[in-house]
């Protein structure tokens, strides 16, 4: 056994993050270095960045434009990327549907949609959620008719179709069969092209104040049914798939491990009387217990990470990613809030009026009650592990 | 003991209840936070006709001189839907600081106009490195020819940009930390050596960051000696906003619980699920505890025993954070998608919840305060 | 409103404590003072002293022998008995079968039994629990047949009948008719005299090491038909009255403050180093959130009671009291073991191992394990709060 | 990265395994603890002829020399029934502070014979005000004609009624907290200037207090260098509490698991219960963070980087305090009645743990070592 990375492996590393820190242009640097919110010019610039370097699309086999690294290079490389605080590529285009088009699409499909995912010129979106389908996706109402003239005709509504706003396409899980017996059954994985006549999106704020929710409305889409990927009403195994992927989140110590250093930073930054904020031992405590907490969820990550690399599937341990990780992305934001006294008041005012790196602190922290939800609940996930791993009865 | 409400008190709660569910529900804020103060001047206005500032301002000064807890009582209703008028920051910070310090003739000139509704107060205490101690004050106060001229940095000042008049805490002796040598004194927030930054919080509200470059000030009550006041101020403010919070609690618990039994997935109602139902349970749980601690809180708030209203407070401001946090995060998790987007009022409790945490002193000040008599 | 005690109430409480103090013999007060175990003598000698003062049995009417306290007078005199540390009074004569057999007896039953529970001539057990009958009380087997002569003969076994092999008289719930159709029905209430031919008696040490459980059996045991208390099959609602008057719990903080007083005395008087244990930040806020979740606990209490000397039925807020004052029974134990350090190994060692205050710590902290289980699990708690009080749909 | 274990582990983790079904059941636990030692002496000899008792123990004094991970394999086997035998306090802690410090005859005389069996070591470091603070010695240790001459009181030390050897640490120098002046020495513990009290601990094992009134020790290694030895050897014993932890979460869960698909409540096996069920997947959760982080303590334990050394073992051991606590307890709860009697098993697993919880440094001291770094 062997807890160390390779030299080869460490060796990647440092040079990921040089480049990481010199590809990074100077007005993002700032922002990353203080957790900011990118817009979405940002985030497109370092999706331009980072396909110039071929790290656009790190999972995707190589022919498709894969960067070619193994999995201890690519979690490396997801590592580095979240704690130096660079723009998250979107992932609908380059984690989820391109993904499943190199899975289940036709060649046409690949040859037309996979490049301008690679490079950034079409952004995706995700059209699963519906408001009366949320954990209980597969209660789903929008419907896909076949008008007999090669197309399905989209009726109805999804929502938290994140950043819509800004993206070209969506993928939409609809109702192609209304006869269908299981609720499962009957459903389609279709591509849909935004500025489609009948699509209509409205943007609303999340709990973070930022604009990153959309609701989508369908009225009579036209989607041509060469868009549509895998068999018709098979789309429920494809879905549950890529929500397996949504839910590995195999990063996501990189976030809270940044945020517990930036709670370390105002701590060490804030004056409490004659003394700093960190020389309170129950303040340290609490930044150590959740350090404890972090280093003890990247062993489970680092034995996942390290069966993968060596071919095999996930463990058992890996389950339990999901839940801690999202926990900890909320344990380290609602300490980094505690830390700041009354600063933690501030909501979206002029730079200056806090320290920059307590900046965005609130509105990270109100949006990341958000993690403990989306992807499937946390108690969705208990539910899943309890009956598929645990074996528990069921009722 | 006894935990009834007299028939004035149930007149008072009623009043206010009808107050809050016609003139002002939820939707009134939600309009409100976006608007340049952040509340209505009409239904201030409004209130100060209907008597409420006039509520724990006590009878010399020609306020209603009711027991706090009435106050609390009005508070906790005014959180079901969060009224975002400055109550708390002109009545109980500033109206109360000056109703305790102020001579007779400050007391009409100041406490008159403010519950009349033509004046509003504000206190300003926090500093940059005071966090939440009222004796660390950097502030300085130095008797001139014309009064004082106060030289400091006062921060998040509660409603401090829309108040006509700061009371400030500043040192007139002493070194910042020490109990003896802070004054309060009162500011006219117009002056030309007063800056104000006017701040958005959290919560949809606003508060000011304050700079004093020689401004002038009045004395209130004794040079160097407004420390003991001061606590007790910051007390009242901790009971009031564990009022509020009680009356949030409740609100923000009956909307989850509401949802539980709506919200369809997976063919049943999602409040059948027994893991929801244990966690709804324990969202009852702390509300209970945060309901009966604010009585706690608020009964003692005026205690002559200084060392049992420090306690009391502080156990109810620690069991508002802590179970507060509990109950406005679970009610976000039990709302799932919707509960995160701007969109949904569940939020809007959620982050109030949050300043209310803060503000006056967060749980881990309240608990280090209770353990200072181990 | 008011929230300090009546001057009456306030001088019941000073002669309560004045009292106990004056009426416990030296070795009982030197244990009591420690929190440590009593044996059965002492806790039966205590008993005596109680019933000589007329406070053995406070909830009953004066006319039997209850002590004619009001309800808040009550509350005091348990308060102050848990701080005491005085031996608690076995409940089962006391609280459970005595104040049943006041509302549910016959005359002649409540002659026969009431002196000699109130004066501590008989002790008693409670035969509720069953192997294969805990949370689920109705499942319950043990069978109780008319044997034509005017007995009914019990078959079967009652367990964690706590304290069975020091008692006299057991009541037990038993299947009276096993053709009923809800398994509710067809249970009876009767009382048995363990002295009875067939009837075995086998202790068992508790998680705490304590000898306070029992397992009983039942071998053609006949119990006279007299003893049959209520209605015959008419057991179980009287059974779920007297759950419900465990389940109250009131006087619980009484307890968990008498243990976090106990953290308080050891974090004083350990020493780390040169300072103290409780000279450590970490350690003081600990010890203050327990303070802080205690007192708002009994707020709660304080509500209930006021409400119950007005005589009102107690609110939904004391629904919450089996729930938090177990949760807190518990978390003042943990905290004390925490602060003991290594002296938390220490289990049942000679005097002067480790402080008196310490010595019963640990096997207090074991057994009170029991605190989240006994009287209906926490989890059951739970359901009845979210089925009976918040309305949530079933399943 | 590699944690796939070598055929050469396979086969010592499947030999321990066999053992600990076939020959040590929880129920010879459940004898032994009530046997005047609480271990076997015929199965400590066995475990001597197989050779456990030299596997970290250097080559160069005749051990295996294998890395401690093999070490950390074995015990995490030996923690799923509770074997009592003095492994930890023999092999890892009065062992290796041998190997590390003694010189070779030193080496050769004292573990020779405690790798067969013909001898029994221990490690006295805790006092009265040393809480788990290594440094914070107040036994001292005087040259004499015939070598050191030890004064003072050892607590709990770890099966230190059945050893005939103690390992010591003393001060030669400085004063207690001071890192310079700590000594290790070999004690015989036979000698009559040594008083033991046997003690019986909450796990049903065995310590002792030691009374040291002059008694001969012989140095190990350097005087008054040996406190980074002694946290080495600290953190040997830290990593092995957390193999140990794991093996016995491990156990503890799938007890708790099958119970609750076995146990029937209201017409139902209680498992399908949700608000069960998801308990059992954070027990779940907890669980594998305990044996991962045991990994990175047993990985760790002897690397040469010493703050990565402490860090690792410390994240490991908070997080055994912290979900193992969660798991035991837990597994009481749903358990039901039968978790709090001393018949069930479950309570012995819940007792143990809170004995590694203790051992070696607690949650709140291991956090504090965390936060060192800050």
């Amino acid at each position: 056994m062997d807890l160390s990375f390779s030299p080869e492996h460490q060796k990647f590393r440092e040079e990921a993050r040089a480049w990481i820190q010199s590809a990074m242009p100077e007005e993002m640097a700032k922002k990353a270095s203080v957790a900011g919110y990118f817009e979405n010019d940002e985030r497109l610039q370092w999706h331009r960045i980072m396909y110039e370097k071929g790290w656009a699309a790190p999972n995707w086999p190589q022919e498709y434009g894969g960067a070619g690294l193994d999995p201890t290079e690519r979690f490396i490389l997801s590592e580095e990327l979240a704690l130096s605080g660079a723009p998250p590529l979107s992932p609908f285009g380059l984690r989820m549907v391109g993904p499943l088009i190199v899975q289940f699409g036709t060649d046409a499909q690949r040859a037309r949609f996979l490049p301008k995912i690679l490079n950034g010129e079409e952004t995706w979106c995700q059209g699963y959620s519906e408001p009366g389908a949320g954990s209980d996706l597969a209660s789903l109402q929008l419907t896909a008719e076949d008008d007999g003239q090669g197309h399905f005709v989209l009726n109805g509504q999804k929502t938290w179709t994140t950043y819509a706003q800004y993206a070209q396409w969506i993928f939409v899980l609809a109702r192609t069969d209304r006869s269908a017996k299981k609720r499962q059954a009957g459903i389609s994985f279709l591509l849909c092209d935004l500025s489609a006549p009948g699509v209509r999106v409205e943007p609303f704020l999340t709990l973070g104040g930022t604009p990153a929710f959309c609701d989508t409305y369908f009225d009579n889409v036209k989607v041509p049914k060469e868009n549509l990927v895998g068999e018709l009403n098979g789309g429920w195994s494809m879905a549950k798939a890529l929500l397996g992927h949504e839910r590995v989140g195999i990063g996501d110590v990189g976030g809270a491990t940044r945020t517990l250093r930036n709670a370390l930073r105002i701590a060490k930054n804030t004056r409490v009387g004659d003394r700093t904020l960190l020389e309170d031992p129950t303040v340290r405590i609490k930044i150590a217990r959740l350090e404890a907490k972090i280093e003890a969820l990247r062993m489970v990550i680092y034995r996942t990470l390290a069966g993968a690399q060596l071919g095999q599937a996930p463990g058992p341990e890996s389950s339990i990613l999901k839940i801690r990780g999202s926990e900890l992305s909320q344990e380290t934001g609602e300490l980094a809030m505690e830390l700041m006294g009354h600063n933690a008041l501030a909501w979206f005012n002029e730079e200056g009026v806090v320290p920059e790196y307590e900046q965005w602190v609130a509105s990270n922290f109100c949006y990341e009650r958000a993690t403990t939800i989306y992807g499937g609940t946390n108690e969705i996930q208990r539910n899943i592990i309890a009956k598929n791993l645990l074996r528990l009865p069921s009722a | 003991m006894d935990f009834t409400l007299s028939d004035e008190q149930k007149m008072l709660v009623n009043n206010v209840e009808n107050f809050v569910k016609k003139d002002s529900p939820i939707s009134r804020f939600r309009a409100m936070r976006d608007s340049e103060t952040g509340f209505s001047e009409e239904v201030w206005q409004h209130m100060a006709e209907l008597g409420w500032l006039g509520l724990p301002i006590p009878e010399a000064a020609q306020g209603l001189g009711l027991p706090f807890i009435d106050t609390a009582l009005v508070l906790e209703q005014l959180g079901k839907t969060l009224v975002p008028e400055p109550f708390v920051p002109s009545v109980v910070l500033g109206g109360m600081a000056i109703a305790k310090t102020g001579s007779s003739e400050q007391q009409a000139r100041f406490l008159g106009p403010m519950m009349e509704g033509s004046s509003k107060l504000a206190l300003a205490y926090a500093e940059a490195a005071s966090r939440y101690l009222p004796n660390y004050v950097e502030t300085t106060a130095q008797r001139g020819p014309d009064g004082y001229l106060l030289e400091g940095r006062k921060l998040w000042v509660l409603s401090g940009d829309s108040a006509d008049t700061l009371v400030v805490s500043a040192r007139t002796g002493g070194k910042p930390g020490d109990a003896e040598g802070v004054s309060l004194f009162v500011v006219d927030a117009n002056q030309k050596d007063v800056t104000r930054t006017s701040l958005k919080t959290i919560d949809g509200r606003r508060a000011a960051h304050v700079e004093l470059a020689g401004a002038q000030g009045e004395l209130l009550g004794n040079e160097g000696a407004a420390l003991p006041v001061l606590e007790e101020v910051l007390d009242l403010g901790a009971a009031a906003a564990c009022a509020e919070g009680a009356g949030l609690l409740q609100a923000v618990f009956t909307m989850t619980r509401d949802y539980l039994e709506e919200r369809q997935q997976f063919g049943s109602r999602i409040g059948a699920f027994q893991a929801l139902q244990h966690r709804c349970v324990d969202m009852f749980v702390e509300l209970e505890l945060c309901k009966s601690a604010m009585l706690l809180a608020a009964l003692r708030a005026e205690s002559e025993d200084i060392s049992e209203r420090k306690r009391s407070i502080s156990v109810a401001k620690s069991q508002l954070a802590m179970g507060g946090h509990f109950v406005t995060r679970q009610a976000i998790q039990l709302h799932g998608g919707i509960g995160v987007t701007d969109e949904h009022d569940v939020g809007l409790y959620f982050k109030r919840l949050n300043a209310l945490s803060v503000e006056f002193g967060d749980e881990a000040y309240h608990l280090g305060r209770l353990a200072e008599a181990y």
